[in-house]
């Protein structure tokens, strides 16, 4: 991590420059949105693109989502790659129905005749003092969709990898960017970005033996941070990232778990009906018998997201982790 | 800064930057539905023209009466029958070339099978055995759409990408007048406005929206109305008369092919039988309404036109039913056999890629069928 | 239940009968949406509420869900009580944002100043034949929304007690009605309609010894019929009818789970991301240590529903169930 | 059906049914924006009005720049200054009665104080104590939106409500231009015009949608063209002349409080500073164009027309001022202390009565706090 041309970037730089990456390898990705053409998208992660490619390969459309994932299906069946921008999560319900009535079904409703190769990128979570439907976290609702991937990068090389596969990808994808961590940093060389594995396969961000805390986007630096603190109190905690929601790797979080017996899931989205439900349930089905403890969730409580000066207290944190830590039955080992 | 502190001179004028964005006028519809047939247009139009549509009436609402017959054998899970919107269907894919898009809505079956798709694969979604039957790619034809106006920012879109190829392709898009009051209208058509799209919207309005009467689906004066709103112009046609949605329909395809951009079109028309076979119209109509609209039969208007300026002779009204009794005949044969099913299909196209999830779910699948198989051989339960 | 008066009613009679008597109750009860007026629905729900009640009480709106949902939401901030039916549940998908944004947060965002007493009634599942579109089942999207209730009966008293309840709730309400019960029968009397229990309260439908399936809606008569079936196995199986998603009532479920020490959750909505998760994982959570195997899970396939000829390899169906049964480690028992 | 089989002899004629719902003519707007200051006009209008106008435009443009200033002191999470606007806001709150109901877009906060809440509970929504401050019911003044256009039809309903009830009341509803391309735009103003609801919808034209300016928002010769469409009234005013846009929507609310139905008013106008504090519009204007506006500022617009007609003495000038001053000088001082808050705050109202898993996830948090309290006092992390 110390050659000469690797400097720091921010994860909405990695964005932009895959996004740039993209553009330049296939004339047929197309970025859409609103604000995505001269001012570069509201977090400056379209920047530049309308300059170097044209206004028609980054487009400021009118103020409608629907509208704008609905175009988005029509330029896909003709053969382009559309990557769609919604300028924040609570925005992107208004094109909720395009999402789950045509853009997760396209290609199972003609046999794989009319796929749809559309990024949905969706700026989401909270952590920057957002007012009021400006840090929703839905992941759950495009989980609980078939034909949809999820995915949502935590680093900064992350960023750029994934999002490179997620517009390469045939399927729509729903994108997750984690608002918080735009403007975190990372050793990074933009001119050899390093590419990533395929979509669909965690990674082991710290390995430990003590209990797995399982996890994704936002709260992948949290709980590094937790493991960090754990190591205080004689805890060593593995931490993995999923990377993608969907689909899920089973292997790289079951294998972690069935090593350490114990399992934490971290997410800021709410918890009733939240990820953390079907990743505790499938976990649980699978490794039963190697579970010293139930698996247990740190998520945001089950309220709308809180106002800016109260977010604090509704954001999963070290403390709140290590709590849960705290409570996955300890004295049954001895 | 008060007045006392302004620099300059005070010049009462209008708002620096207002100007109107394009001149309301001639985006205005017709007082009137533009009619053809029976009018002094009519010495206009193209005899074979006026030929095709006719026997192309006769074929679709022959489609008509074998598809809802076949919703009484249990052959059809539904059929939205468009009886009495026939020139609507027939002309909207008639006014297209072949390297055009249509953009069918549920009801629009028969436009679908007039742009050349097998009138079995056309069904498939009636029937149930799978949600599309045709290659959308192969004629062109997105499959139908049930989500009203959903289908219309598709429409948009693939003819903004198409524009953008330099490929030389108009969509044209089907909605009911219901459809129209769905917020996906007014996103498409203000996104076809902006982008000069060339795309055509065809707006059915058959008088309901299942039960609902126009009058409680909207107060504008006509839907057509609805163009100005966007900067586009509205057309008003009578529906019922083939000849005329025809060539309103071709003016629109041209306008827009040569890069005016896109135009609404509201073709009036009325929904004969029921909203579908499941549907009880009784419950919100009476018979009066339907028999008046019954003497403006479009295939009716047609044929006396034909007849009059004699254009239609005994040979040909007979191959024209001739023609719709084979298809019908075909198409009853062929419905009447039980569709080939797979069950693991569900499973191999929700992605590019199938899951090791849904290989996990395809697996057991087959192995219950298996079970039930084996169980079935040896007698069992 | 050989009184003379009782005889035997569909479950869309008792939900008829339910919006007739809450509308004679309360006027400041109106009935919305596509349909409800001279055609009585699609389902004929709302049949006859227009001719009692006048169109300005039930009312056929223009064709715009979102148009329907907000506008029900100014009544509502006006003291009315909007009863909103949405035709199929998918075409509930345009009114998500209203839903999500603003039905769901109004009583929050206004610290308890501007409640919505709105019951949005929504067709779902599957198992009537229908076409696309006309068969989801989206209580996981509902589920995750913090500030809605979700509810859903499975007998035809319950469709009367829940959704006079509903309606009665200051909180909006989302009620699920299982299509392919509108036709179900049970004998109920109209004229003395048993209340029911307020909502959040699950139900034991049939007690069992062996393990609990816990399910609701349309599930729940599939498995009071696999627990049946499952006599001649040799499984004594408890059934637990949710009634609500939201409220949960953990207390009725883990009850009966301690008690058996064996769980499957049961529902027609796709397993991944669906109600099942968050049920399994809850039990699980409460339970640990009572539990003799993992809580299972039997749900449709994680695909876009099936067209009518293929709809019943998806639907969770008695074999399914007991195979699932059959999964849950009996050998530990020994 | 043949023609030779067709019972009774075939008229050509229109579609039975077809008819105009209303005569499109008187719904179009003017030509060019309506204006009253600088032209004949004026000398009909109230001077008192006009005064009162006066002051609340200079008080309206000192909050602008207060809230303003807040957000550099970290006091407000981001405020949406409406500087160029306050002729829009004023005449909005001022138009209407006591007992009408007004429903603000976000950026809308002046009209909402205008109507009389708090000036510090309207800040609530952005300083990001709560996301609402005052109580809807108090003044008859929803929430702030923030999501564009979803207010439209929470507004038509609450005015149908009312009428339903028999009640006097007027609601009037603000959208940006950006805001009329979303779908819940088109639904609003459908079911408003269907249910002939007492709703007035004012679209504040302000060039700008963030960065998007209104050439790549729609096609329409203007945004009052789209009325036409619904069957309402479409109005067009110059946006900055409070006493034109006033009168406007006087007469709109008047239309709609007598049973006129709803009317759309554009209102053109100009977005002097940024979309918030946050962004920074240099990248995506010029300084030509937002001076050619500051010429046409409200506030100067008024003045003139005081100062011409001898109705604006210093003394006028100087109260509004001071008026404004203390007005400031208190938002400065309140919003300065630290809102009062309490976490248990949370829970309490997501539900009419708090669920047992949130009372679990209450208690949670309390504890906690207490833990980290005692953390604190022993000295603890
Ligand atoms: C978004 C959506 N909402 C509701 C429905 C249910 N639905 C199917 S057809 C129909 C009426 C459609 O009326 P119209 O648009 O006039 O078309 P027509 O049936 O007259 O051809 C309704 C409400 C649907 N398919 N999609
Ligand atoms: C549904 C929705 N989409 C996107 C946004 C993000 N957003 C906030 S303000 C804004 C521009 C609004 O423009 P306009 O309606 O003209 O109002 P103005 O800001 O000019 O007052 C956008 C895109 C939003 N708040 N809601
Ligand atoms: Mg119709
Ligand atoms: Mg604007």
């Amino acid at each position: 991590m110390t050659t000469v041309a690797v400097k720091p970037a921010t994860m909405a730089q990695a964005l932009t420059r895959a996004l740039r990456d993209a553009m330049a390898a296939d004339p047929s990705v197309h970025v859409m949105g609103e604000d995505v053409g001269a001012l570069g998208g509201v977090f400056r992660v379209t920047d530049g693109l309308a300059k170097e490619f044209g206004e028609t390969r980054c487009t400021d459309t009118p103020l409608a989502e629907a509208g704008i994932l609905g175009t988005a299906v029509g330029m896909a069946m003709y053969g382009l790659r559309p990557v769609v921008e919604m300028q924040f999560d609570a925005f992107a319900y208004p094109a909720f129905e395009q999402l789950i009535s045509h853009v997760s079904r396209m290609r199972n409703r003609t046999r794989g005749r009319m796929p749809l190769p559309i990024t949905v990128r969706v700026p989401y979570g909270g952590g920057i003092g957002g007012v009021e439907h400006h840090s929703d976290s839905s992941e759950a609702y495009y989980m609980a969709t078939p034909g949809l991937h999820v995915v949502t990068p935590a680093t900064v090389a992350d960023a750029y990898g994934l999002l490179r596969r997620s517009i390469a990808s045939d399927d729509p994808v729903v994108f997750l960017e984690p608002k918080r961590l735009y403007w975190s940093k990372d050793s990074w060389n933009p001119e050899h970005p390093t590419d990533v594995e395929p979509i669909g396969r965690a990674v082991v961000r710290r390995t430990g033996r003590s209990a797995t805390l399982i996890t994704y986007g936002p709260s992948v630096p949290v709980c590094l941070e937790a493991a960090e603190a754990g190591q205080a109190e004689g805890w060593d905690l593995e931490v993995v990232d999923l990377r993608s929601l969907v689909p899920f790797d089973d292997e790289t979080v079951c294998a972690s778990v069935r090593r350490t017996g114990r399992a934490v899931v971290v997410h800021e989205s709410g918890g009733f009906g939240g990820p953390g439900g079907e990743i505790a349930a499938r976990v649980t089905e699978r490794c039963f018998h190697h579970l010293e403890a139930p698996v247990l969730r740190v998520a945001g409580f089950d309220i709308p997201y809180p106002p800016p000066m109260l977010e604090r207290h509704h954001l999963p944190g070290v403390d709140r982790i290590l709590d849960a830590v705290a409570r996955l039955q300890w004295e049954a080992e001895g | 800064m008060t007045v006392m502190e302004q620099r300059g001179a005070y010049r009462p004028s209008p708002p620096p930057a207002w100007q109107p964005r394009t001149d309301p006028a001639p985006l205005l519809p017709d007082e009137r539905p533009y009619r053809v047939l029976g009018t002094e247009a009519a010495a206009k139009a193209d005899p074979e023209l006026l030929r095709r549509l006719y026997t192309q009436l006769v074929r679709g609402r022959r489609y008509n009466a074998q598809a809802t017959a076949l919703t009484k054998q249990g052959r059809l899970a539904v059929y939205p029958s468009s009886t009495g919107q026939e020139a609507c269907e027939v002309a909207a894919a008639l006014a297209l070339q072949e390297r055009d898009w249509l953009f069918p809505s549920y009801r629009d079956t028969l436009a679908v099978i007039a742009r050349g798709v097998d009138p079995v694969e056309a069904l498939t979604l009636l029937r149930g055995d799978w949600h599309t039957g045709y290659d959308p790619h192969a004629h062109r034809v997105a499959p139908l759409s049930t989500p009203l106006a959903t289908q219309l920012p598709h429409a948009v879109g693939l003819a903004h990408a198409a524009r953008l190829k330099g490929d030389d392709v108009v969509a044209l898009a089907m909605v009911g007048d219901g459809g129209t009051s769905e917020g996906d209208f007014h996103e498409a058509l203000n996104f076809a406005a902006v982008w000069q799209a060339p795309v055509v919207f065809l707006v059915q309005n058959n008088g309901f929206a299942i039960s609902v009467p126009l009058a409680k689906q909207t107060a504008a004066p006509s839907l057509a109305h609805k163009a100005v709103g966007y900067g586009m112009p509205g057309r008003l046609v009578d529906g019922n008369d083939a000849a005329a949605v025809h060539e309103v329909l071709s003016d629109a395809v041209r306008h827009a092919r040569e890069g005016g951009g896109p135009t609404l079109v509201e073709a009036v028309t009325y929904r004969i039988e029921a909203h579908t076979n499941a549907d009880d119209a009784t419950r919100y109509r009476g018979d009066a309404e339907v028999d008046a609209w019954r003497d403006h039969d479009p295939i009716l208007l047609l044929e006396r036109e034909l007849t009059d300026r004699g254009l239609l002779d005994e040979d040909i009204v007979r191959r024209a039913r001739e023609d719709a009794e084979t298809m019908a005949a075909d198409l009853r044969d062929r419905m009447n056999r039980d569709p080939e099913l797979d069950p693991m299909d569900l499973f191999d196209q929700v992605y590019a890629e199938t899951t090791g999830q849904l290989r996990e779910q395809r697996a057991m699948l087959r192995a219950e069928l298996e079970a039930a198989q084996n169980d079935q051989r040896e007698g069992g339960h």
